[in-house]
Formats: C-alpha cells, structure tokens, sequence
C-alpha cells in the first residue's frame, strides 16, 4: 500500500505545478503555431515540443544530467550549435542580388537601428522600475530586432542566458509574423507613387566576385570588429564552400545533414529554456513587448534610410525594398515583393528586396560583435 | 538621465556608428573587388548556369532551368519517336 | 636485440590471452550472424566489430582514453545515442494501423508481462543462488523482453551498465530469432480455426488524428509515468516531425544521416563492453538463458490476451496478432502474417499486426519507465 | 519467500498494473481524439496520399504510387508526341 | 571619448601584430591552391580558412573557449575525427585490384621508406644543430611520407600536437603536388622499356574476399601490430559495411554526411593550429623542407621494389605501379596511369596502380602504430 | 654517431623490418584466403554487378549503365508511341 502512494505520488498529476501546466498550454500554442499557421515550423516545433519536455514534472528532462540539459550545455552554452547554423545558412544564401547592387548594403545597416533602439527602451523600462534588466540584459533582448534566430541565440547565450528561452520564442514568433507587422508600417511610411518605382534588372555577377565577397567580408571584419568573427566567419566559411565550386560534396552535406541535425538539437536545447522557473517571470511579457517594438523600428528605419537614399541620389530605389534590411530571410523580401506588385503588378521586387535582405543578416551580426565587444 | 539610459545612450551612439562604418567601407571593397574582377577577367560570358547545390527555391531562374529541362525532354522523344518510324 | 624483445612483447600474439582470444570469436560469430544470416545487421555488425576492437590486447581502445570507451561516455552513459534512435524510430513509424484499431494497445501491454516475469526469474536464480542478481539488474535483464533495442540499452545504461553488453547482444540477437522463437508458441497456444480469422480492412486515418497521437501519448506520459518521458518524448518528437508534413527536411535527416550515424556509434559503443572481464562472467549465460523465456512469454501473453480480448467481445482479432505486441518491428508482425496465411491463404494480417506491433514499443517504453522509477 | 523476490512481486505487480492502467487509458483518449477529429471536420477527403518521407516499404502504396507515375509519364509522352505531330 | 579609442582599440587594425597578418596570407595562399589549382580542396579549404579565423587577433576562437578550440579538443586531442574518417574512407575503399594481385601490398610496404628516411632526416637536422626535433617530433614529421592526410594528423595529434598544422599542411599540400613530385623521380628511376610493360587483366574478386578481407587484415593487426588498430580497425569496419552488403543504409551515411561532416571540422580544427605563435617559427620550414624528401624517397623505394620484384620474379610488373606505394589515394595512381599511358598508348595501369595504392595506406597506418609504439 | 642517431636507425630499422613482415604476412593469409574461397565456393558467377552504394566514378561501369538506361527509355517511349497510336 505505502508503495501505491509512492507510485501515486511520482505520477505527474500528482505533482504538477499550475505554472508547469501553464507552460505545458503555451508550448502546445507554439507547437499549434508551428503546424497550423506555418510560423517557422523548423525551429518552433522542436522548440515547442522541447519546451513540453522540460516542463514534465517529477523527471530530470532540462536540468541535472537530463539530455536536454546536455543538448543546451553542448551546444548552446558553447555556441556550437548557432554558429554551425550560420554555417549552413551561409552555404544557402546567394549573394548575387546584393553584388549586383552593393548601395543596398545601407538598408541592412539602417534596419539594425531596431536593434539599438530596442536596447535603449529595455534600459528605459529599467529606468522606469518597471523590469530589472541590466545592460547585458538589454543587449541581448535588443538583438531580436535583428531579426535573425541564430544570432539571436548566440548573443543571449553570450550575454544573458537566462533569458534565452524568452528572446528565442519572442524572436521566432516575430520573424513568423513578419508578413504581418511590416505592411501597415511600410504603408505608413510611403506614398503609391514611390511603391510603384520599378526597379532596372540587376546585372549578372560573376563567379569570381560570388568567392571574393566572402574572403573580402571576413578580412574586413578581421580588421574592424573581430568579436562578430565567430558569427561571421561560419557564415562566410558556407559562402565560399558554396561559390567556390571545388567542395560541393561539403556543401551538400553543410545545406542539409548538418544543420538539420543542428536546427532539432537546437531547437530541443532552447525548448529547455522553456522551464517554468525561468518563462514565467515578468520579464518575459517585456521581452515579448520589446520584441515588436524591435521589428517595427527596424522596418522603419529601414524605409526611410531608402528614402534618404532616393533624396541623395539619382538612380531610385524602391523603398519597400528598405524594409527587407531586417533580415528575417527570405520572409521581409517577399513582403516587400507582395506590397510592391499590389501597388504596380509589374513591379517584381523579390531579387532587389534579397540584397537588403542578405545585407541584414550581415548587419545584425556586425550589431552583435559590438554588444559582445562592448557589454560582453 | 540615469547612468544606466547614458550607458545605453552610449551604445547605441557607438553601435549604430559602428554598423554604419562597417557597411559603408564593405561598400567601397565590394564596388571595388566588382571593378577590379571585371578589369582583370573582363569580357569572360559571366552568369555560367552553376551546378545548383543549394535548395533554395528561386522561382526565376527555376522556372527557367524547367522549361529548358522540359525543351530537352520534348527533343529527347521528338529523336526517340523519328528514331523508332525509321527502324518501323 | 633488447628492442627487439621489447617490440616482440609489444604484438597481440605475445600479449593475447585465452579470454581475449575467446572474445574475438564471438564477436567473429555475431558479425557471421550479422553478415551472413542478416541477424539485425544494422546493429549487430558495428556491436560485433566493436568487440573485436574491444578484445585487442596491448592498446586501448574500449578503455581510458580509447576511441570506443570515448564513444561509450559520450553516448551510453548519458542516454543520448538511444534517445536519437528513439527520435529516428519515431520519425519512421506510422501509428496509422494503430489509431485505426486503438484496442491492439491492450496486446502490446500483455506482451510486456514477459519483461515482468524475467524480472521475478532473475531474482529467482538470485534466490536458488545460481547468479547474484541486484533488484536493478534484474529489472535491466527483465527489459530485454521488451524486445527492443534501444529501450534495453537505455534502461540497461540507467541501471546497470556493467550487464549492457549482455543484455544488448541478447536482446539483438533474439530478436533476429523471432521468426523461430514465436511461430511453435503461437501455434501451440491457438487453435487452426483461430488462426484462420480475418479481419476487416482497417479504416483510414486521417492526418489531424495522426498530428494528434503524439501530443496525446506524450501529455498522458506526463501525467502518469513521467519517468518514460525521455523515451517517450524522443519518439513522439519523431513521430510528430513526421506526420505533422512541415518540418520533412528534419524528418528526412532524422531518418537517414542522424539515426545512421549515431547507429554506427552507438554499436561501436555497445560492442566496447564486450571486453572479455566483463562478458566472460557466469552472469552472461544466466542473461542469455532469461532473455529467451523473457521473450517466450511476451509471445505468450500476447496470443493469450487476444484469446481474452475475443471471449469478451463481439468483434473477433486474430489471436496471432498479438504475438505481435512483444514489438521487434517489423519481425514479429510479418511472422504473425506468415502464420495467418499458412493457415488461410486470404489471410493479410500484416497492417493489422502493425497496430500491436508498434503498441509493444509504447508498452516497452512505458515498463521501462516504471522500472527506471521504482528501483532506479 | 525471501526479501528479494518478496520486493520483486511488488515490482511485477505494480508494474503490469501500470502498463495496463496507461495503455487502457491511451485505448480511451485515442477512441476520444478520433470521435473529436471526426465530428470536427466531418466529411474531408481524408487519406491524403500523403508525401512519403518515410523509407518504409509498404508494398501496397508504392505500387499504386508507381502506376501513377507511369500514367502521368505515358500521358506526358503521348501529348509530346502529339505536339510533335502538329509542329511537323 | 574614453570609449571611442577603448572601441578603437578593440579594432584588429589596432591589434594586429605582423605575424598574424602574415599567417592570414598564408591561409590565403592555401585557400588560393584549394579553390584556383584544386590542392586536396576538401581538406585545404577549411584549413586555410580555419587559419583565417585563428589569426585574427582581439577574439578568441582558436583558442580558450573560442569554437575552433573546441573543435580540436573534441575531435583532435581525442583522435575521434581523424578516426571517423577513416571509417568513411574505408567505406570508399574498393580492394578488388589488391586482391586479384596481392603482391602489390609489397610495394605499399617499399614506399614506407620514406616516413623512415624522413624520420633520421629530422634527427639528422637536430644533430647538426639546424632545428631541435625530439624523437617524437621526428616520428610525426616522418609520417607526412605516409602520404595519407589522416594518418598523418593522427599521428601528429598523438606525438607532437605542437607540430600539428604544419604537418597536416604539409602533409596535404605535398599529395595536392603528387603529379609535380612523382613524374621526374619515376622517370629517372626506369627505361623507356620498363614503362612499356602492359599487364593482363585483373581476375574477378568475388564479394566473399572482399568480404573476408577486411577482417583478415584486422585479426594480423591484433596479433600482430595492435597500436595501429584504432586506424586500421575504423578503416576495416568502413570497408566491411561497404562490402557485406547488408548495411547499405550505414555505409551511405558514412560515405556522405558523416564524413563530410568530420572533413568540416576536422579542416577547422587543423585551421586552429595555424595560430602565428604556432605556426611561424623556424622548425616549420624543416617540416616542409622534410615532407618533399619524404614523399620522394617514398616513390623511389617504391619504384625500386617494383624493379627487385622483376627481377626475381617471371611475371613482370610495370614499375611504375610501385610509385603508387606511397598511397595519395587515388592521385599517384593516376600519375602511374598517365606516364604508362605516355610510354604505350595501349597501357592502361590505372586498375593495377589501385592495388599498391590502398596497399599504400594499409602500410603507413602499420608504420603509424609502431612509430607509436616506440616512441609515444 | 649521436645516441639521437641511434636511436633513429633503430626506429627506421625496425620499423621498415615490422611494415615488411606484416606486409608479407598479409600477402601470404590473402592468398591463402582466395584459395580457399574460390575452394569451398567454387563456380559462382563471381563479379555480381553489385549495388552501388560508393560515389567513386569509374568511367566503364557508369557509361554501360547509362546507356542500358536510355535504351530502357527508349523502349519506354516506343511502347507509349505504340499504344497511343493504338488507341487512336
Ligand atoms: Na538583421
Ligand atoms: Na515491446
Ligand atoms: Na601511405
């Protein structure tokens, strides 16, 4: 009999906690998000399930010896797994767009001002005694506005891991919703006439530029900010490997083997995060409010740095494609590809919007070398 | 103000002049590496249809690599069919 | 000549002792087995040559800083590499048959009364004095008749990994062996007429009900043994990935490069604990001669609960499906087939075995979680 | 009876009694979800042929599948052949 | 103020010291032969841009907790990754020539001369003062003759892992340079007639030997030379799993992802060993001044032999074949191909230069374990 | 002579001296091994065209391959013209 109440009291219903069922429903939420509406299933599904796991209770799953636990302290803690992520990212993306069209590198720096923004109404938020968030903090929740999940990751995992299973959720959720916030604010931002500008076809760009660009990128980085080489460097490690045309059987496996089996260990290690002790606090609504904020001063920093350009210089841009420096590849290009058509139905922006689109990813993880160099 | 806005103050000033430096002098190298590659290798017929290992989806060129897989198949059967009447 | 002697002393025909030599021949008989009889090759030919590597004397290898003690910390000790089989398995199982017929559960939890029942044997020979089983070392030999793999190397890693080697290679083995061991105790325990019951063709299932299994399965293990959670999770993480049809990028690498490679690593693993100290021990034969009654009686109690499961209703299943719920999938469903049609040649009870079939690695799961919690 | 084997009755015991607990359980929520699914969204095509991931033989399926494609590749050859005869 | 020049400070234009610039060149170099003259690409690439990563100075990624450091102490200290791709290149590896003529091991034994030769070459230069090379340190130079890039960073990572970069440097550079090297040596070393002899077909190797062979070879390394079976025993498992047949799934992974994976790494890790303060010191020219004489005397001794055999021998061989000796899998049998060829338009060696070719790595992994046993 | 020295014309002495021996040994059990396969399993159709798992090219084996491939193909296409004339 005493062992039936011991085996009753290891029973999950029998211990668990409001806060864990809580968390369990918002984990079903991210998983329902995920399969249901599509919003970045790759990363939410296994974060969400991950997120199930860890908040079972009476089990060590996310903390002691529990293999989530060991998937986070493997990969996560060390960093590995963001940058080998960086490292299959960088072997899909083609630079082509933005060779083709360098000034558009501008719009991916000017959408980082999301970023710093975001830093700055932490701070406030502080200021106010609303939330505790300390300058490290901040950084780390400022760099959702990059609107890039492994460099996302990677900096709060550097800067505050504590908070890395909200800015993770609160990252992913927005670049999802991406579709959604960015259209009224590039509306707002715009007039018809500038929407219809039509944009001249890029010039082909040769193989030899497709290989420099990356060597040129990671010297340059080298010389400027090295804390964003680690970032940086993967990324232009799987950029080379992709152009360069003498490794494709590394390529191959860098695009799919490798960072699929990265992105579920990953997302597993994340979803540990998700423990009720740790979600569940305040800060996680700032994040979350934050985090919004982040992506639309980002969109809109990034419109009006192309209509600054377009006041500066002759050759027009269209300056929904400015929206797209977010990063949040390949979503925001074809936001700005979507709004484009629908104001003038030739207008096919999706290959300008790549440029700022790429440019972002750049922009975000130079953004990041600083709040590392400076904060970290 | 306190400390804590002017540190933040701080970082973004120094942040967002950061990113702007770096993405304006990787402007310059990249105008200037393009310049230099089309001096030294200039006329070579450059977009070379490259053995496509990644699996991004990109509709244009796609959709073109299709219709020319497609203009090759119909060639194939056109040749198999004229092939097989001659030996009837 | 000093050196000479010294290099001498250094070869294996100098150091080998009988043992080692010993071993070496049944690692040689496992990978014949493996190789030539197709006895689980997937896992018996890396065990088997690990074991090889295992028994070489004058290096290390299975041992200190040796390749395969390295493979064995990393993966074994900490549960990881089963738990990635688990996902694969997972990612390649379809719960259809079973959502379509959802009382063949009850099969795959009879059949595990041969898990339960090798328990108390192995204690028995602790009793007569024959072995010196522990209560933990029974319930990892018990496992074996879960009749599957990585469950027995899971729980045999939790409680006793000085008996893994053993017990894996008694549980791989026979399951190669089902298709002998099963068809005389099904035979004997049904009656021709029996054997020659058809079963209506099973309704189709649709995607929202197969989505939905996973979630389901994982909530009621959170509830109520929430020790099998990190099986369980893994496999319904899989399953999930699978059916859910927005993540099949991950699901193709969960079922070929990532369940591969940790296959390879995970028998080179297994294969080092068969260095002979550890399996040239009395212990191994007792561990041999439990896992056949082990899985004899899961056989058994499959049939027999399909015997009760027909005097109670209405809707007849034929008894030799549930033979079937002991799992070895896909093995033990197609040899319930072979045995229906012999007796009737219109006869097809390979989709309906698979319910049970796949019910077996649930129920395995779940005693696994249950032993894990009471003597772990 | 000793302590030992005393302790493993209990463990047997309490152990079949939880696998039967949990999988009869999972017998009703399954029945349950399925009745919920179906009277939520009643008359849809259901088996979707859905895309195959799996590498899983199921004789059956495959079969069809491949009678499929042919179909498809004999109706693609025969409107390529008949294309051909008009542009002649 | 204060914080621009701390800012400017972090820059690597403050920080970086000339040798470092001098190293980032050089990994420049190396990735200029890996990409525009094809030099072992799939090695050199990472390499080179692991060099990259590893000389930029004001971050730490090479070293510390940097993720190029992990990487090494992951898979380097611990020997797993260059075991892993021995594991794959076994599994790439067809020894049908070597069995229809066995006596070609013969010549894979000749060339080993060179890793000794080499060995008293760096002692010799110790003893005159020139550089300090500690036995160890001469054995794992020595090995570059080996012309095997694993074996070679194997080797090195056990005896010497402050000589690491620049062996595997060397080691992988000299084989990219194998049509330069061989050619003049093989054409001094024979006539005109020599280089004309045709030899007949080779018999069918049924799959039973190749089957057996890999086990044979296993159980003579156990008896015989057991330090070299960690490298002998992955690169046996991989070609048994090639050829039994039965574990397709398995030997796909490790032809692929698994060792595409390992090379990225492994090419990274190798990469961190190019630190300036590493890499730039003087011991680094003797090491390269070494690997030519090494891979030289490898394909003279080769050659030589294929004569001695001739002579005592009726059934003549082409001695070019014996050049192959030194392994360089499958370039020296190629260059054996090529200068036949030039000779005797209607010979064609390159099936009968495969023979001494992986005879040639089965005979450097052999000269490995006893330079460990010696001296490690 | 350094004892350095020494000891490295030992090491090369009895390394080259061990590589040949296990060399040699090699050569010896392989014969032997091929002797006594092709006894026990004498006549067997040897070289079965095996399932090519490896990415090695090897020019001979891969254009044989190919062109049993498009004789296939053309055989299909024949077979579609011919029913589809039928069926007109
Ligand atoms: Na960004
Ligand atoms: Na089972
Ligand atoms: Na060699």
């Amino acid at each position: 009999m005493d062992q039936l109440i011991e085996l009753w009291q290891s029973t999950g219903i029998y211990q668990m906690e409001p806060k864990q069922l809580l968390m369990i429903l918002v984990s079903l939420v991210l998983l329902y998000l995920a399969i249901a509406k599509k919003f970045e299933p790759l990363l939410l599904l296994p974060i969400g399930f991950g997120g199930m796991l860890a908040n079972i209770p009476g089990v060590e799953i996310a903390v002691g010896d529990g293999v989530l636990a060991q998937f986070y302290s493997m990969g996560l803690s060390t960093g590995i797994f963001p940058l080998l992520i960086f490292l299959g990212v960088g072997s899909m993306t083609d630079f082509g767009p933005l060779l083709a069209n360098p000034k558009t590198l501008l719009l991916g720096a000017a959408a980082q001002f999301g970023i710093f923004a975001t830093v700055l109404g932490a701070l406030f938020f502080s200021d106010l005694g609303l939330f505790d968030f300390t300058i490290r903090q901040a950084a780390a929740i400022g760099i959702i506005g990059g609107a890039d999940g492994p460099t996302a990751i990677y900096v709060a995992g550097m800067l505050a891991p504590e908070l890395l299973g909200a800015i993770a959720v609160s990252a992913y959720s927005y670049m999802a919703l991406v579709p959604l916030i960015q259209p009224p604010i590039m509306r707002a931002l715009t007039t018809v006439q500038e929407r219809k500008i039509e944009m001249t076809q890029l010039r082909a760009v040769s193989q030899r530029e497709k290989i420099l660009f990356p060597l040129l990128l990671l010297i340059l980085v080298a010389l400027v900010i090295p804390s964003a080489a680690p970032l940086l460097g993967m990324f232009c490690l799987g950029n080379l490997m992709r152009e360069c045309g003498v490794v494709d059987r590394l390529t191959k496996t860098a695009q799919n083997a490798l960072i699929n089996t990265v992105t579920i260990l990953l997302g597993l290690a994340v979803g540990s995060r998700l423990i009720a002790e740790q979600f569940l606090v305040p800060s996680t609504l700032g994040i979350l409010a934050l985090g919004i904020v982040a992506f639309s001063i980002g969109t809109a920093s990034g419109v009006l740095m192309a209509k600054l350009m377009n006041a500066l210089s002759s050759s027009k841009i269209n300056p929904l494609i400015g929206a797209a420096g977010v990063s949040a590849v390949p979503m925001a290009a074809r936001v700005a590809n979507r709004l484009g058509t629908e104001a003038n139905p030739h207008n096919f922006l999706l290959m300008h919007a790549m440029g700022p689109n790429v440019a972002g990813v750049i922009g975000s993880a130079v953004a990041a070398g600083i709040l590392i160099q400076i904060v970290g | 103000m306190s400390e804590l806005m002017l540190e933040g103050f701080n970082l973004a000033l120094y942040g967002m002049g950061f990113v702007f430096t770096f993405l304006v002098l990787l402007v310059f190298l990249t105008v200037a590496m393009s310049a230099a590659v089309s001096r030294f290798s200039p006329p070579a017929p450059t977009v070379v249809p490259r053995r496509r290992t990644s699996k991004r989806k990109d509709s244009g060129s796609g959709a073109s690599a299709k219709s020319a897989d497609k203009a090759q198949i119909v060639a194939a059967i056109t040749a198999a069919v004229r092939q097989h009447r001659q030996s009837d």
